[in-house]
């Protein structure tokens, strides 16, 4: 029984972190909190894969001279540390390009940036009538 | 034993967590986060003892040096308003 | 950051990370860590020292040549591991005839590549830095 | 660029290794060294490779003083747990003067008021400490200039 | 083994608590500080699950490096979000959340346990690098092996994804970009 | 093999003028020799090809295979050299008459023009002796795309709001109908290759030749079949040779003879008889035929009325088509002829009248037929031939379209074919009564270019050879069906 | 040496750029650096065209990166199929370097364009890259270093306009989640069969029987792999992107990215979950994509009449020509893949040319091109314009060009499997596509020219290219079996996998 | 013997760092002020870290986990009063006053 919840509490809890992270990406305006929202969707994903890999009793798949250990399975761990790397370069560059919308709109929320736009259009608009 | 100690971190862990959330000034908040990095750099070594495999302290050696580099970097930032020279 | 305590101290710990990082670099086939974390620690005491005096007395240490030539290096180092077993006959990033034996061939190219991609994260995370703490904002924004 | 401090700073530095390390085969080893080698050069290149860094001086009376230090913090903490547990805090804040005349000596005399808790150094202009007590008594034990003497013995071996 | 469990559930539900403060707070510095606790909390949850690599990196670098570039970004920033009314996108989000989650855990229950020594991921290939490991490489951590030998192209690859970043970000902001261009003035004329 | 040389020669001289065309601009006299040298050229082979076909000679080649089932080639069949024929023949005619009409209006932009007016020429060779469907669309567009600089030549808002018209429907209806109804016959049979006896009998339930009939029809929008008929008087913003190239020569005749290549080429008159699938067509092209007249009747401008009156032509030659037998077919083709001859005659005198005027409005034209006799004689001539009046040409094609008519029973067609006839007579003698028994109502400076006025009444001295000398016509159209 | 280049093609296709990326990234001479790129896209294509042939009579080529045999290690595949990608990628990268030059030494600050060279060989590298692995987990991998890069160079556009910022962030968030997407799914494949080799999973999935947790994680891969190739609800980010990048990126990705994008998508749905259809009858997911094609079909098409901006225009259209490729993949039938490939190709032709010529016109009058700045440029720059038309033609599928091999098979293949209300549809909105095409047309030639521009000289560096893009549009259009053959080999290929 | 004793000191060690800590975090919950919460946290740090690495050091017999988690100590040690100090530095340069013993009064 504890067994069976155990199987796959993690899997929802982790879906319902993905869920959470995907949420803030899709609804929030402001564009830093989005870069925050995918941090937190990708971490969950990490999770899921962890999870994946663990094996009840096992242990970190570092050799011991005990042949006899059982060692969680490795391989999610290579594949999480790319991702994991990913996610920082993604990271960074939403970060530097927030940085420049900032600069270049004087603010980073979606709506603004839209609005700020169609002003440009607008004014650009009445200058060709002229 | 191990699990004791663990569950004694998660306790202050928690208590912490709502100074955090709580805060008050952002000192407060500061304060909080860089006790809650002790918490876990030790909950990491304990638990290194609760699984049998302490060797991989490593960690936890690199979460107190993240931790106070953290720190530093929050308190540049409220200091000076920025991380560079300007 | 005009704080006595915090620059003596930064003075201090600067080295021990490094060392540090350099374990972590050269011990990951023992345990946990690796190029990629390793890099990580160093580049950590090099944005410590930044933030703690100045850029510019970072810049000193790391110049913001030589970190972008490093961080081509570290990368173009793995790919060339790669391509030497390439021409050793061997498909590409086949560390087996790096070496005399198989097992001594896999040792080499492990250190060699973790050696590349810690010279690579270490500088790239240094240069983020150095981009983010001193873009040019222009007027400052402080709502 | 090889003095009495790169030394002693590379000796430090690669005792760090031996004990971190565990894997004492000669590659390991030699990378250890060039390890060590490449941090001291770059204290050289940044150059701040002084007593702030590395207060060789200090180091006599250093595991004296340390011993010491420790016993002040045992006894604080245990002060403090009380004070929090019966809520008979009672927080002052005051000015003492330090009685160190280098950097690294007023450093430690700060670091070691904070580490002591009930104690934290606030503020720090020239000689003048502003200190954070949790109750008066803390207070009357750093007015009571015990740890000054004790750091200024440190650094200057009077 | 009962340990196990608790502490992975005490983890787990500590990572939903913070993820669901993340949500609506409006001062970023918080939401920096709660994502950094978040990551650290996943990198113990990686410790648990016998991951130590991933836990060494998600420790330097989800909570480390993150955090300090968010903060570095931040000075350049509003420091406060602005208020945002209930809204469609909102619903919209919510029900595309529901709709994928409910996907997730439709698929769970052809998930094999969590655990369990006879699942699929198991019983392929981990083994085999293990053994490989340990014989063939001769290297202790099987993860710096894989990472390094057996995958060593995706690691490449990574090394290139971050070279990539570092490139980007660097051209991004370099100092130059508030000149104007030729094309620039021509069009703003 | 030799003989094959031919069909190069006439593909090939009008693409040559192209090419050789914007080269010369700086020499307008060479340029515009091109024009008249290589109709010639292409004329002498077109009659080539046609002896060549009375004697039995199956020319065919393929130019490109693109795929295993595609492939652009090119057959000699008897519809092919009765278009054939009309397009270089005509060209010789047009490209005179072009040179004078250009001159004598100051146009801007000749080299333009006559470069793509050679273009329109090559395609419309090309879509005469094209080998399979695919050939025939290829060069069918290749016609509506050339023509384009053609009508908006002039450039103003309404000449580009014209060509857009004229794109939209012509374009628009190829790709949405006439595209898939071959790619239908493509994966029905495997093939898109003429056939005498077409090639979809056998291979489609008999229930969808309707439908893909009507894809056809409607498909080729420059058969301009109602409700796609629009482009054809919009196009009248175009000078008057392109209206000439257009609705006599060229596009038109592209799209009416297709229409009969998929009748009998595709279909085959046999299937469509047995299926009687393109017994609707009859209808709509008959009121096609009756709206049409009725609407030229309305129009004051001269060349709207001519544009009305071809939609009401083409449709005499979808309804051959549509009748779907031997004699109504060859009624058809020889109609291709003969409205051709009859309709560039009208319109080269309605241009003639303008470049000597500037008057384009029929009621304007009171009494001009004494400043200008031998135009509006010829017109005369010309508009009998279309009335199909003997000893002009035209009679001969509905005579026999009648006789298809009453082969299969359609009385009501007679009915409407005599109907529209004498709608004809009104709308068309109108305009030489008027110019001749009305009293001229203003001075109007007359300053006629002669090579306007000669091609004209050379068009209208045609028709009545063609009365004559028909013979020649009848044997290829015998051989429409196979040897 | 040849035997040793031969040998070791594939992987030489990939790092080629890859590492000439890291050197060109330290050269501190600009035109050096254009020169190392073109030297390693060319490089590239020689190649690729060697792997052409041996591909033609080895028929599938695996590579084992390491020596380490699959699944333990990662394999490269190349086959009949991704040559084909491959061949777009290389052929269009070398002709958009060549022609790249000058516009980043005018659209972009002096002390950047090396390293702009580099982010440009980078996504060479990275969608080769992504064409060539048979490693589910290796192909994220290649995922985001094509389009990390990408978004840089998107972003670098702001020099220009500042909206490329905002196009760069919004194709790196939604990019990042569809990634994201797609390592779900690969995790849930990965967490039922333990393997991330595509021939090791395809062998493995049948064996699972009725699966959930393979339908949801097919699904997840799909969808994030259809963010990156814009299919229809989740193209969002593709206008402003393709519209605000700098000029060649604008060529380079709009002849490319999405081609290998949606290479993938067929990749997946084949070669891994090809050997299940049984099992999963994917045929309601066929029709949900069959849906969005069409609704692409038109959203495009309607939004590009009535955009003003050209590169904006050309981007909408691509969203609408995507859709006519995924349209053929959903048929799900070897004509129908056939036809997704055909205009795969020739689409990439048509883009690359059409936005070369567009940029170019840029380039000449320093304007953003829109639909009033372009009145009358086509008399100024003929040979633009001419290779404009072309192209333009080629889009509304006018015969003689690629444009109307590809409708022909595609209009064919949709007749066969869904009767003729497809066909109909697919010729409604290609008729529609004509509109914009002919407003850009009419209003380059017919119209008074808005710009008091002096003469133009046409620089040969610049029309060379298009010229070269511009006759491969007509020389496809007429000797298409090239094409033809081969994507009916590649999907006749991927159909015999299907059990 | 030595075993047994071994472990009850570690005990030991482990319920005093247990005690420090977790009276710590209550203090970091009910002192009054960033600046007397510096002291809870101190004590954290100090005497809860150290006690609990005791116990560690304890358990591992003499090894290089004995090293490295005396290293762990020294950092701590080390840090410890930086943040504590340049938090409250921080706190007071920001114009934060800090509260008397009677709340609301500020000192
Ligand atoms: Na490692
Ligand atoms: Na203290």
């Amino acid at each position: 029984m504890i067994d069976q919840i155990f199987g796959v509490w993690n899997y929802w809890i982790v879906f319902i972190l993905m869920m959470i992270g995907l949420y803030i990406v899709i609804s929030k305006k402001s564009l830093l909190k989005k870069i925050v929202g995918l941090a937190i969707f990708q971490t969950s994903v990490f999770l899921l894969y962890i999870t994946f890999g663990k094996i009840a009793g096992g242990t970190a798949p570092i050799l011991t001279d005990n042949l006899n250990e059982i060692y969680s399975n490795p391989l999610p761990h290579v594949l999480i540390l790319t991702a994991i790397v990913v996610g920082v370069a993604t990271t960074a560059l939403g970060l530097a390009l927030t940085v420049r919308i900032n600069k270049a709109y004087g603010t980073i929320n979606e709506d603004e940036i839209s609005a700020s736009d169609l002003v440009e259009y607008h004014e650009k608009y009445l200058e060709d009538k002229k | 034993m191990f699990l004791a100690v663990l569950i004694a971190l998660s306790v202050s862990f928690l208590l912490i967590l709502v100074r955090l959330i709580i805060g008050k000034t952002t000192y407060d908040r500061i304060l909080a986060a860089n006790s809650i990095g002790t918490i876990i750099v030790l909950a990491i070594s304990v638990h290194g003892f609760y699984m049998g495999r302490p060797e991989f302290i490593d960690i936890s050696i690199v979460y107190a040096l993240i931790n106070f580099i953290g720190t530093v970097a929050v308190l540049k930032l409220f200091d000076k308003g920025t991380l560079g020279d300007k | 950051m005009d704080n006595l305590i915090l620059k003596v101290c930064t003075k201090v710990l600067f080295t021990p990370i490094i060392l540090f990082g350099l374990y972590v670099q050269f011990h990951g086939d023992f345990g946990p860590g690796g190029g990629f974390q390793a890099g990580v620690i160093v580049a950590a005491a090099f944005i410590l020292y930044a933030m703690v005096f100045s850029v510019e007395d970072c810049k000193v240490i790391m110049p913001p040549k030589l970190n972008f030539f490093l961080l081509a290096l570290g990368a173009f180092l793995y790919g060339f591991v790669g391509i030497i077993g390439l021409i050793l006959g061997d498909p590409y990033l086949s560390y087996d005839v790096l070496g005399t034996t198989k097992e001594a061939g896999q040792h080499i190219g492990i250190l060699l590549v973790e050696f590349g991609v810690g010279l690579t994260v270490c500088n790239v995370m240094i240069s983020l830095f150095y981009s983010f703490a001193n873009f040019n904002f222009g007027k400052k924004n402080n709502d | 660029m090889i003095n009495s401090k790169s030394i002693t700073l590379f000796l430090f530095l690669f005792g760090f290794w031996l004990l971190m390390s565990g894997h004492y085969t000669v590659l390991i080893t030699s990378l250890g060294v060039i390890s060590c080698l490449l941090c001291v050069y770059l204290t050289i290149k940044g150059n701040f490779l002084d007593n702030e860094t590395i207060p060789i001086y200090f180091f006599p009376r250093l595991i004296q003083y340390t011993i010491w230090l420790i016993k002040e913090i045992f006894i604080s903490n245990i002060t403090t747990a009380k004070v929090i547990l019966s809520k008979s805090e009672d927080p002052e804040l005051f000015s003492v003067k330090a009685t160190q005349k280098t950097n690294e000596g007023k450093v430690t005399y700060a670091n070691s008021i904070t580490l002591t808790p009930g104690t934290v150094t606030t503020q720090i202009k020239d000689n003048v400490f502003e200190v954070h007590a949790l109750t008066k008594e803390f207070g009357n034990d750093v007015r009571g200039s015990e740890m000054d003497r004790m750091v200024t013995w440190l650094e200057e071996g009077k | 083994m009962i340990g196990e469990i608790i502490i992975n559930a005490f983890l787990v539900t500590l990572m939903l608590t913070i993820a669901i403060f993340i949500i609506n707070t409006r001062k970023v510095i918080s939401t920096i500080l709660l994502t950094g606790t978040y990551s650290l909390v996943a990198a113990l949850m990686f410790v648990s699950l016998d991951a130590v690599d991933v836990a060494f990196t998600e420790a330097s670098v989800g909570a480390g490096i993150s955090t300090i570039l968010f903060l570095a970004a931040l000075s350049y920033l509003p420091k406060e979000e602005k208020e945002e009314k209930f809204n469609v996108k909102h619903i919209y989000a919510i029900c595309t959340c529901i709709i994928v989650a409910g996907l997730l855990i439709w698929a769970s229950y052809d998930l094999p346990l969590v655990g369990q020594l006879e699942n699929p991921v198991h019983q392929n290939l981990a083994q085999d690098f293990i053994e490989g490991s340990r014989n063939h490489i001769g290297i202790p951590n099987v993860v710096t092996s894989i990472l390094a030998s057996y995958r060593g192209y995706d690691t490449f690859g990574e090394t290139v994804v971050i070279y990539t970043a570092g490139i980007a970000v660097l051209v991004l902001l370099y100092d130059g970009v508030s000149k104007t261009s030729k094309i620039h003035k021509e069009n703003n004329k | 093999m030799a003989n094959e040389f031919y069909i190069y020669l006439s593909i090939l001289t009008p693409l040559i003028a192209f090419f050789i065309t914007p080269l010369l601009s700086s020499n307008p006299n060479l340029r515009d020799s091109l024009g008249p040298i290589g109709g010639l050229i292409t004329f002498y082979s077109s009659i080539n090809i046609a002896s060549l076909y009375l004697d039995g000679e199956v020319l065919s080649f393929t130019f490109f295979q693109i795929s295993e089932t595609l492939s652009i080639s090119f057959k000699i069949t008897g519809l092919g050299v009765i278009f054939g024929l009309v397009a270089s023949g005509l060209w010789i005619l047009a490209s005179i008459y072009t040179i004078g009409y250009m001159r004598g209006n100051k146009e801007k932009n000749q080299t333009r023009f006559f470069t793509f007016y050679s273009i329109a020429i090559f395609a419309a060779i090309c879509i005469a002796y094209s080998g399979n469907l695919l050939t025939l669309f290829i060069f069918y567009e290749v016609l509506t795309f050339s023509t384009y600089p053609l009508v908006a030549h002039k450039q103003n808002e309404e000449a580009k709001k014209a060509g857009r018209i004229y794109m939209g429907i012509l374009v628009g209806t190829s790709i949405v109908f006439l595209l898939p109804a071959i790619i239908i016959v493509w994966v029905l049979t495997g093939s898109l290759d003429f056939s005498t006896n077409g090639i979809l009998k056998g291979n489609i339930p008999n229930e969808y030749v309707t439908f893909l009939l009507a894809l056809f029809a409607f498909g080729i929008g420059k058969a301009a079949l109602m409700p796609f008929h629009k482009w054809l008087p919009a196009a009248m913003v175009a000078p008057t040779p392109v209206s000439a190239l257009l609705h006599a020569v060229a596009v038109v005749k592209a799209g009416v003879f297709s229409m009969l290549v998929v009748i009998t080429y595709v279909f085959g008159i046999d299937f469509l008889t047995e299926t009687n699938g393109a017994v609707w067509l009859i209808w709509i092209s008959s009121i096609t035929l009756l709206l049409s007249s009725c609407i030229a009747i309305t129009k004051d401008d001269l060349k709207a009325r001519l544009a009305y009156s071809t939609i009401s032509q083409l449709s005499y030659i979808v309804l051959g088509g549509a009748i779907a037998t031997n004699i109504a077919v060859q009624g058809a083709s020889i109609h291709i002829v003969m409205h051709a001859v009859g309709k560039i005659t009208l319109f080269f005198a309605a241009g003639a009248i303008y470049v000597a005027t500037h008057l384009s409005k029929i009621s304007d034209l009171n009494g001009m037929g004494k400043s200008m006799p031998l135009t509006f004689v010829a017109f005369f001539i010309g508009s009998l031939s279309i009335i199909g009046v003997p000893p002009m040409g035209g009679s001969w094609s509905k005579f026999y379209l009648m006789l298809g008519s009453v082969e299969k029973d359609y009385l009501l067609v007679i009915y409407i074919l005599a109907i529209s006839t004498l709608l004809n007579v009104y709308y068309l003698l109108e305009i030489p009564a008027k110019a001749f028994f009305q009293q001229k109502r203003t001075n109007i400076q007359v300053t006629k270019h002669p090579l306007t006025v000669y091609p004209t009444f050379f068009a209208a001295i045609l028709t009545i050879i063609l009365f004559i000398y028909i013979e020649p016509l009848k044997d290829i159209t015998n051989l429409i069906f196979g040897n | 040496m040849m035997p040793f280049i031969i040998k070791n093609l594939p992987i030489l296709i990939v790092i080629t750029p890859l590492m000439f990326s890291l050197i060109v990234a330290v050269l501190n001479n600009n035109r050096l650096a254009w020169t190392f790129s073109t030297f390693a896209s060319f490089l590239t294509m020689i190649f690729t065209i060697l792997l052409c042939f041996e591909v033609s009579y080895k028929s599938n080529i695996s590579y084992y990166l390491g020596n380490w045999p699959p699944p333990l290690g990662i394999e490269y595949v190349i086959d009949r199929i991704s040559i084909i990608p491959i061949m777009i990628v290389s052929v269009i990268g070398l002709i958009a370097t060549l022609f790249a030059h000058n516009f980043f030494t005018l659209e972009i600050d002096e002390k950047l364009v090396s390293k702009t060279y580099s982010l440009w060989l980078l996504t060479i590298a990275g969608l080769i890259g992504l064409i060539t692995t048979a490693d589910a987990f290796n192909l994220f991998v290649f995922l985001e270093i094509s389009s990390l890069s990408a978004v840089a160079l998107v972003a670098l556009g702001s020099k220009v306009d500042r909206k490329a910022l905002v196009a760069g962030y919004n194709y790196l968030i939604l990019g990042a989640v569809g990634a994201t997407f797609y390592v779900i799914g690969v995790g849930l494949l990965y967490g039922v069969t333990g393997t991330l080799n595509m021939g090791d999973l395809a062998q493995k999935i049948p064996a699972l029987g009725l699966n959930k947790s393979v339908i949801v994680a097919f699904t997840f891969m799909m969808l994030g792999i259809m963010v990156k190739a814009a299919v229809f609800p989740l193209h969002i980010w593709l206008p402003n992107a393709y519209a605000y990048a700098p000029s060649p990126v604008s060529v380079l990705l709009a002849a490319t990215s999405t081609k290998v994008s949606i290479y993938i998508i067929v990749r997946i749905s084949y070669t891994i979950f090809g050997s299940s259809y049984e099992i999963y009858s994917f045929e309601s997911l066929r029709y949900i994509l069959l849906y969005l094609a069409i609704l692409a079909m038109f959203a495009g098409t309607i939004m590009a009449i009535f955009e003003k901006d050209v590169k904006k225009l050309l981007a909408h259209s691509s969203v609408a020509q995507i859709g006519y490729i995924v349209l053929g993949i959903s048929l799900a039938t070897s004509t129908g893949i056939a036809s997704s490939f055909i205009h795969l190709i020739n689409h990439a032709l048509i883009k690359a040319g059409l936005f070369m010529s567009i940029v170019a016109m840029g380039y000449y009058t320093l304007k953003r091109i829109d639909v009033k700045t372009i009145a009358g440029l086509g008399r100024q720059l003929p040979i633009t314009f001419f290779s404009f038309v072309i192209c333009a033609l080629s889009l509304a599928g006018l015969p003689l060009t690629v444009g109307f091999i590809s409708k022909l098979y595609l209009i064919k293949a949709a007749y066969i499997s869904e009767g003729i209300w497809l066909p109909f549809l697919i010729l409604v909105s290609s008729a529609l596509s004509l509109i914009y095409i002919w407003k850009l047309i009419e209003g380059l030639w017919y119209n008074e020219k808005s710009l008091k521009i002096e003469k133009i000289k046409e620089l040969p560096e610049i029309y060379l290219p298009l010229l070269v893009i511009a006759f491969l549009n007509i020389y496809f259009g007429v000797d298409a079996s090239l094409i033809i053959d081969n994507s009916f080999i590649a999907s006749d290929a991927l159909m015999s996998g299907i059990k | 013997m030595l075993d047994l004793s071994i472990q009850i000191i570690s005990i030991i060690s482990f319920v005093g760092g247990v005690f420090f800590i977790l009276t710590g975090s209550i203090g970091l919950i009910r002192l009054p002020d960033v600046f007397s919460r510096i002291h809870a946290a101190g004590m954290i740090d100090t005497a809860g870290a150290s006690f609990i690495i005791l116990g560690m050091i304890l358990q591992s017999g003499f090894s290089l986990i004995t090293a490295k988690l005396v290293f762990i100590g020294i950092f701590i040690f080390f840090t410890s009063p930086i943040t504590g100090h340049v938090t409250a530095n921080l706190a007071r340069k920001k114009g934060v006053n800090p509260i008397g013993k009677t709340k609301g009064k500020t000192l």
